[in-house]
């Protein structure tokens, strides 16, 4: 306890209020290594809680449900792909439109869920372990997505640090021309990392509607689409910053919440802003260390590739 | 004769489970009510301002004799559009400026709160009372008020601890909010925010209790949801309809409480003590049959000076414009 | 020709417009050193992406072997035993030397192994690498080097060489060209497309000659010259440039104890540079790309500002000025990357013109543009500097690289300079080409401009040049008279071998 | 098989014919979509496209398309700039919100003094307080480097929590019972900004948007600095030689972009909105840059653009009304629009080659 706030319960309840963030903000950084820069986070996610509820609802299974969030982030990804790596468009308009059509389309498609609960996802089963204090309810006491999460970025990063198909995707990502020429698809990588990033998208919004709320409504994601896409460059692009980044964010929310439950009379509004004017200062503070800009952005971010050959 | 047609625009979309889902509701019943008399049609997700102004112009432009604006926001705009349109009939709820053609409504969710307060002052072991706050605006305070008055009533430890979430419905920032209450030692959470993320914290700590708000929310019964405060629009729809299709509709300002049954008490589960619920219930039905008014003196404000005097009601305008605790709560009033 | 390694015939690739290539047929043999030559656009990067698997033949064969080859992407290319170096770097400047080599490996062993064998070819073949590095750290030259052990660590039985020697000193050549001789030696095939014809007479068994994408002629190196060869490539004769007729004049420019940091996060700081420039004079400036070039034409150009009192046009300070007031005084320049910095490759070429000539032509009435006057402008420049293309309105990157540098040069020198500062304007441009464009800078000299030329074609600054210097890390040598200049001596001015020794035969 | 060929110069033919073509398969699409969900397809475009325009009450329907067009179209002319010179500006939300609250404040402490400088007083207050919020991340990226993309974004939810607490505090109309919300402007004449001619929907929002339209056009096509902008956004090296400041050209476009968005907040929030409120903000700031690329970042597309977007959202209000089609419904049309109009604009980009391509 430190001035009334339980820290236990602190990082216990940021650690699962930061999960839908940090498998959004985890896939979008694999979609950007691999230089695409997808805006439509907000909408795969939301798209991904849809029909994550529905699958999870319809089978009773909460693990089909997340299987199934994950596969319709990813459908919605592709989508993006088709627009963005076949037919060129640009990529700023085709992410925001992608939000404006996913928010939508789960609205239509959701009608009816309103109001369902849908089956508990259950906690790991780490028995006494659990109890232990202080680190049992920061280690032991979540539902097995948190686990999962912390996996899948760790997964990423190992990938992307020493798998072949890991360099592979950063080479696309900083010089696509280059790897053409060396015969890599340059295409087909992209769309992967985007099926990817939609996949994890999904399941962020899955893990929303079925563990952190959970019930289904229309607009339920409330913007967390567009902070992990901040928390990507607040991680300069490295999948452990990115852990750290979503925690922090969830954290500074959740510290909010708490510093007012503990009575401290202090203004709302600006406690709100400060998870936006902390990742803004952090925002400066990195790249005026770094010399040239965003550090470590990937070189060919955003940018369309076309083999003219 | 053709049927009257009436319209309604909502601020949020029908499927949010909570204000604007009661009204649709309500819309319903009242059309179910009216068999053939009156046909119904609605804007969802209408943002307040212009484009406020522009759906209740568009209902007025398709016919509709009578148009109901269900959110406080719409306030300006239907006095605009009332103003426009002198023969169409416009109800605002929540709302407080009239016009001849513009009658409002509203319900006096307090009274509900009265319920809530006792129930959890009664129960609570911890003695500490949670509230999830949406906006500090008169109805909300209100609510806290009664609640907490209440529950000192029965219980004179009692503690309540608000959040303010700065949204009416944000599934998981009142999740947050929620956990951030039971973590400071709640364990009863009221909430005047839609969703049913609470109940949902409340039921993965376990015995932690709540109450549904604006629907009955029935899906976390027995428990934690314990009983709930119903926002019941269709009696008031029905009745006001039926006056248009009579020709004797008239504009007026309607606060409805439990006794016209707009704010109706859901089911008190067997999660409360039957000794509780009885006294509940006795509440229920004194300030139903106007024998008791929740905001009964002796009263005083939170920096200690007097509102009211023993056995003293406010008046309804004062009521209405309510923006500060009564003594005994610790939290501060935004500023 | 017994036991050839790769034959092609008829291979043929259109593209909108035009054909690549046109029934090319030749042969190499293992252990050959074979040449393409041709002008800009013959045809030839496309030949050898053909080969490599980069692009499909529309029609043809190849036989690699003895057996039909037709490499479906570059994996199957490399798996066959053909290894590439691009035209334009493939590196990756972000990723180390390691990961940059292992990404042009079919099977690259665990990294560790990798840097280990990346350590002990390249030394064995004196191009010393350290893997750890990243690219982007890495001078031009040092990244030739990861190209070249890319290719060698895969064993290619066929090694192409699109343009490898642009960005390399002479002592780097020779070691360079070492290095190819010992493969040759072992056994591989070399297919080598380069414009510095006497690098090709020096190095090459064979050499197969294309114009418009068909073979017109293939002939021993050795035995022509390298005018011949120019003209066998070109398909006529040429003139020589013209020296004639100029005469120094008073000091217009001068650049004193000029200090900068570097401009990018992997570039070299300018130190100390100082030269006079006099009215008539071509100032050539040599040295290997990467040393302060652009740098050094970016403080010129005023895209830079320097220290008060650095750079002075006829006696008034400039320093501080930008690219409009130096072009306003007379002082013009040309960088030399032709694409995205001298012209906006989706602009037109009228609105290319405009790019620099708003200052010294009336292209603008009160900041609003004359459209008219700059597609007159645009004309003038197509037309004085013989720029092959349908008209002005066409996108400067559908120029090929070397019509569009003629347009560049000519934007600028049509503007009548007193000063032209001009950065390569002649690389990779083919032969015809650049006799026009150096044949245009010494025309504007004999009209009283001064005119600096950076370039690394140093044949082409003893050929245009009165004096020379040499950029080597940011700093600048004392000029000296071309005239009496031995190759030799220039080498060591340009810094000599940057650490590279002679492979052991 | 299909192939792309890029074009050499961008075709005129197709990016005037794409535009079309892409309305119409989003006709077809959404058809598609209406008549799952069970509503007449033929009806509900009608209703979308045709009723608001020619339809029953059609005068008062084209009055409202300005009212709703007249922000975006004056946002998205702003954006536009930043856009073709490769600054993203995401943050016009924000900006909107801040020049609104500078107006505003303006008014309220003036209130209730009748003057004829107060209007004019609160458009430069407004256009002030929409640029101050683009400089910021303006200053930061010439300073530091800082991604402006970001920035921006972040500053709106700032704002946003700015706005609350102003509507709910200092802002709050003292006789408004304790609600949230500021006195109504439109019941101040002075601080109004009314209909200029009753019935077309036309304020002075929507004559800033014209002007802003015809001002940029001129700019942008024809203007020195225009072309400077765009060679920014093409090639910034290019950009540099031909003596283009970056420092200058970012603050000049953050600045633009914000002054406009926040003159159309405060015209807003003057007009056809009358009040600070903590939702007033209607995501303006964020339809407007869809706005702007479906105009391709062009004064006149935007100004198309606007009107269509316009367009989409008071016919699918109708088509509620009318047909019962839910929003989201519409979301997911407006969704399909974008997405052909995006896509089929390689058309003029690219050129199709059907047959035997290479790789
Ligand atoms: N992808 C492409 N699309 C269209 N035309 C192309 C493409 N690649 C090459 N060309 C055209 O094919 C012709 C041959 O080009 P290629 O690059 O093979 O010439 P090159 O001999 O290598 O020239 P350089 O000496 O300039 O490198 C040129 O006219 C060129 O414009
Ligand atoms: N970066 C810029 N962004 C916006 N407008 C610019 C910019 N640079 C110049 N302008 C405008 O373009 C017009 C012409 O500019 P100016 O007179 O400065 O040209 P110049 O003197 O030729 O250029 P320079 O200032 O680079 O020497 C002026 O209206 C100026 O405000
Ligand atoms: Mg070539
Ligand atoms: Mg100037």
């Amino acid at each position: 306890m430190i001035g009334g706030i339980d820290i236990v319960t602190l990082i216990a309840a940021l650690m699962a209020a930061s999960t839908p963030v940090l498998l959004a903000a985890t896939g979008e950084l694999v979609a950007e290594k691999a230089g695409v820069l997808n805006l439509g986070v907000e909408g795969m996610m939301i798209v991904g809680a849809v029909a994550g509820f529905a699958m999870a609802v319809g089978t009773g299974s909460p693990v089909l449900g997340f299987a199934g969030g994950a596969l319709a982030g990813a459908l919605l990804a592709c989508l993006f792909a088709l627009l963005t790596q076949v037919f060129l468009s640009n990529q700023t308009a085709t992410g925001l439109a992608l939000t404006l059509f996913g928010l939508g389309l789960s609205a239509l498609a959701g009608k009816g869920f309103e109001g369902v609960r849908p089956p508990a996802t259950g906690k790991m089963p780490f028995g006494p372990l659990a109890d232990l204090p202080v680190i049992g309810p920061i280690l032991f006491g979540h539902d097995w997505m948190v686990y999962v999460s912390l996996a899948l970025v760790a997964g990423v990063w190992a990938f992307l640090k020493y798998a072949r198909l890991g360099l592979i995707l950063r080479a696309v990502g900083e010089n696509h021309d280059a790897a053409h020429a060396l015969g890599y698809r340059v295409i087909a990588m992209r769309c992967a990392a985007l099926a990817f990033g939609g996949a994890l998208a999904g399941l962020g919004g899955a893990y929303l509607s079925l563990v952190r709320v959970p019930q289904w409504t229309e607009g339920m994601t409330a913007g967390a689409g567009w902070i992990a896409l901040a928390i990507v460059v607040f991680a300069s692009w490295r999948a452990e910053r990115v852990l750290i980044g979503a925690y922090m964010f969830g954290g500074i929310t959740a510290l909010q919440l708490q510093l007012q439950a503990a009575g401290y009379a202090i203004p709302v509004h600006f406690l709100t802003m400060a998870p936006y004017v902390i990742t803004v200062l952090v925002l400066v503070i990195l790249s005026a260390t770094h010399r040239h800009g965003a550090p470590a952005a990937p070189a060919a971010l955003g940018r369309s590739f076309h083999a003219s050959s | 004769a053709d049927p009257l047609k009436i319209g309604f625009i909502y601020v949020g979309p029908v499927g949010d489970m909570g204000w604007s889902y009661q009204h649709d509701v309500a819309r319903r019943e009242m059309e179910a009510a009216l068999g053939g008399k009156v046909v119904t049609s609605f804007i969802e997700n209408v943002p307040e301002g212009p484009d406020a102004e522009r759906a209740l112009t568009q209902l007025a432009l398709e016919g509709n004799q009578l148009i109901f604006a269900t959110s406080f926001g719409f306030m300006d705009a239907t006095v605009n559009v009332a103003a426009k349109f002198p023969n169409v009939k416009f109800e605002h709820a929540t709302g407080y400026k009239r016009a001849e053609n513009l009658a409002t409504y509203d319900a006096r969710f307090y009274e509900g709160r009265a319920v809530q307060g006792t129930i959890a002052g009664r129960m609570t072991k911890t003695n500490k009372i949670g509230y999830i706050g949406s906006f500090p605006i008169p109805e909300v305070i209100q609510g806290i008020n009664a609640a907490y008055i209440h529950a000192k009533k029965v219980n004179p430890d009692v503690e309540i601890k608000v959040v303010w979430a700065y949204t009416w419905f944000d599934p998981a920032k009142e999740a947050d909010a929620a956990a951030a209450l039971i973590a400071e030692g709640c364990d009863f959470i009221l909430q005047h925010t839609d969703s049913t993320a609470p109940q949902a914290k409340a039921q993965e700590a376990g015995n932690v209790f709540t109450f549904g708000q604006a629907s009955d929310m029935e899906a976390f019964k027995p428990s934690p949801r314990v009983a709930s405060t119903i926002d019941n629009w269709a009696p008031y729809y029905i009745k006001r309809a039926q006056a248009l299709v009579d020709g004797s509709w008239a504009s007026e300002g309607t606060w409805g409480g439990i006794g016209t049954g707009m704010v109706k008490i859901g089911d008190i589960t067997e999660a409360v003590p039957a000794e509780v619920k009885a006294e509940a219930e006795a509440l229920i039905a004194k300030i139903s049959d106007g024998s008791y008014h929740p905001f009964t003196g002796p009263l005083k404000k939170q920096d200690g000076s007097d509102w009211l005097a023993e056995g003293k009601t406010p008046e309804d305008g004062e009521l209405a414009g309510l923006n500060f605790f009564v003594e005994g709560i610790k939290a501060e009033m935004p500023k | 020709m017994t036991g050839s390694l790769l034959k092609i015939e008829g291979l043929t690739k259109a593209y909108p417009g035009v054909v690549a290539n046109d029934g090319v047929g030749f042969e190499v043999a293992p252990g050959k050193v074979h040449a393409l030559l041709g002008e800009n656009g013959a045809g030839k990067s496309t030949l050898v992406k053909m080969i490599y698997g980069l692009v499909k033949p529309d029609a043809g064969q190849m036989t690699f072997l003895g057996t039909p080859y037709t490499p479906a992407e570059p994996r199957a290319a490399r798996a066959a035993g053909v290894a590439m170096v691009f035209q334009h770097f493939s590196l990756f400047e972000a990723l180390n030397v390691a990961e940059n080599v292992a990404l042009g490996m079919e099977n690259p062993p665990p990294m560790r192994d990798l840097a280990e064998r990346i350590r002990a070819i390249s030394t064995a073949y004196g191009l010393p690498l350290d893997p750890a590095r990243i690219v982007g750290d890495l001078s031009a030259g040092e990244r030739q080097r990861v190209e070249i052990i890319r290719c060698l660590l895969q064993d290619p039985k066929l090694l192409i060489m699109d343009e490898p020697t642009s960005v390399l000193t002479p002592q780097e050549v020779e070691i360079l060209f070492h290095t190819l001789r010992k493969l040759a030696a072992e056994g591989t095939a070399i297919l080598y497309i380069s414009h510095k014809l006497e690098e090709i007479r020096s190095l090459c068994d064979g050499a197969t000659i294309l114009r418009g994408g068909k073979v017109v002629a293939s002939c021993m190196p050795r035995e022509k010259s390298a005018r011949e060869l120019a003209e066998l490539m070109v398909g006529g004769e040429f003139a020589a440039t013209d020296r004639a007729g100029r005469k120094s004049g008073a000091v217009i420019l001068e650049v004193a104890r000029l200090n900068l940091p570097p401009m990018t996060q992997f570039g070299p700081a300018l130190k100390e540079v100082s030269f006079t420039l006099a009215a008539g004079e071509v100032l050539g400036i040599g040295g290997v790309a990467g040393n302060g070039q652009e740098e050094l034409l970016a403080t010129l150009s005023g895209e830079r500002p320097s220290g008060a009192g650095t750079v002075t046009l006829h006696e008034q300070d400039i320093s501080d000025l930008g690219p409009n007031d130096r072009r306003r005084l007379g002082l013009l320049a040309a960088p030399e990357e032709r694409l995205g910095h001298a012209a906006v490759p989706n602009l037109s070429l009228t609105e290319n013109a405009i790019l620099t000539g708003t200052v010294r032509r009336p292209l603008t009435r009160n900041g609003f543009l004359n459209m008219g006057a700059a597609r007159r402008f645009a004309e003038e420049i197509i037309k004085g500097f013989d720029v092959r293309t349908p008209g002005p309105h066409v996108a400067a990157r559908a120029l090929s690289g070397g019509n569009l540098q003629k347009f560049v040069i000519g934007r600028e020198v049509l503007q009548a300079p007193e000063v032209l500062v001009v950065n390569q304007p002649t690389w990779g441009v083919d032969a015809a080409a650049a006799a026009a464009i150096r044949q245009a800078l010494l025309d504007l000299a004999a009209k009283g401009a001064a005119v600096i030329v950076i370039s690394q074609d140093l044949d082409e600054l003893m050929e245009i040049a009165d004096r020379f210097c040499a950029l080597n890390e940011g700093r600048l040598s004392e000029p000296r008279p071309t005239e009496g200049l031995t190759m030799e001596e220039i080498g060591l001015m340009l810094g000599g071998a940057h650490g590279m020794q002679e492979a052991a035969l | 098989m299909i192939t792309l060929v890029k074009r050499p110069t961008p075709s005129r033919f197709w990016s005037f014919t794409t535009p079309v073509l892409a309305v119409l398969a989003t006709m077809i699409a959404g058809g598609v979509l209406f008549a799952i969900l069970g509503k007449d397809p033929v009806a509900a475009i009608k209703v979308i496209f045709y009723d608001p325009l020619f339809g029953p009450n059609a005068a008062y329907f084209r009055g409202q398309l300005l009212v709703k067009a007249g922000p975006l179209i004056l946002i998205a002319a702003g954006l536009a700039v930043g856009f073709r010179a490769g600054i993203w500006n995401i943050g016009a939300e924000g900006q909107y919100i801040i020049g609104a609250l500078a107006g505003a404040s303006v008014a309220l402490a003036a209130f209730p003094a009748e003057s004829h400088w107060l209007f004019p007083a609160m458009v430069v207050a407004g256009a002030l307080g929409g640029w101050l919020w683009g400089m910021i991340p303006a200053v930061l990226k010439v300073l530091f480097g800082t991604s402006e993309i970001l920035v921006s974004l972040m500053l709106v939810y700032v704002a946003q929590n700015f706005l609350a607490w102003a509507a709910f505090g200092p802002l709050k109309n003292p006789e408004g019972y304790g609600f949230p919300g500021s006195r109504n402007l439109q019941q101040y004449p002075s601080a109004h900004n009314p209909e200029l001619i009753a019935g077309t929907g036309m304020h002075w929002g929507v004559v800033a948007a014209f002007v802003a339209v015809i001002a940029t056009y001129v700019l942008m096509s024809r203007h020195i600095a225009g072309f400077r902008i765009r060679v920014a956004g093409e090639a910034p090296r290019a950009a540099r030689f031909a003596g283009v400041l970056p420092a200058k050209l970012v603050m000049f476009c953050l600045g633009l972009s914000g002054a406009l968005a926040g003159l159309a907040g405060m015209f807003e929030v003057a007009g056809p909105s009358g009040q600070i409120t903590d939702s007033f903000n209607a995501g303006y700031g964020f339809t407007a840059i869809i706005v702007a690329f479906l105009g391709r970042l062009n004064a006149i597309g935007i100004l198309l653009a606007g009107l269509l977007m316009a367009l989409t959202y008071i016919g699918g209000d109708m088509a509620q009304l009318m047909l019962g089609l839910p929003t989201a419904a519409i979301q997911v049309f407006q969704g399909m629009l974008l997405f052909f109009l995006l896509g089929f604009d390689l058309l003029t980009q690219y050129r199709l080659r059907v047959g035997k391509g290479s790789k």
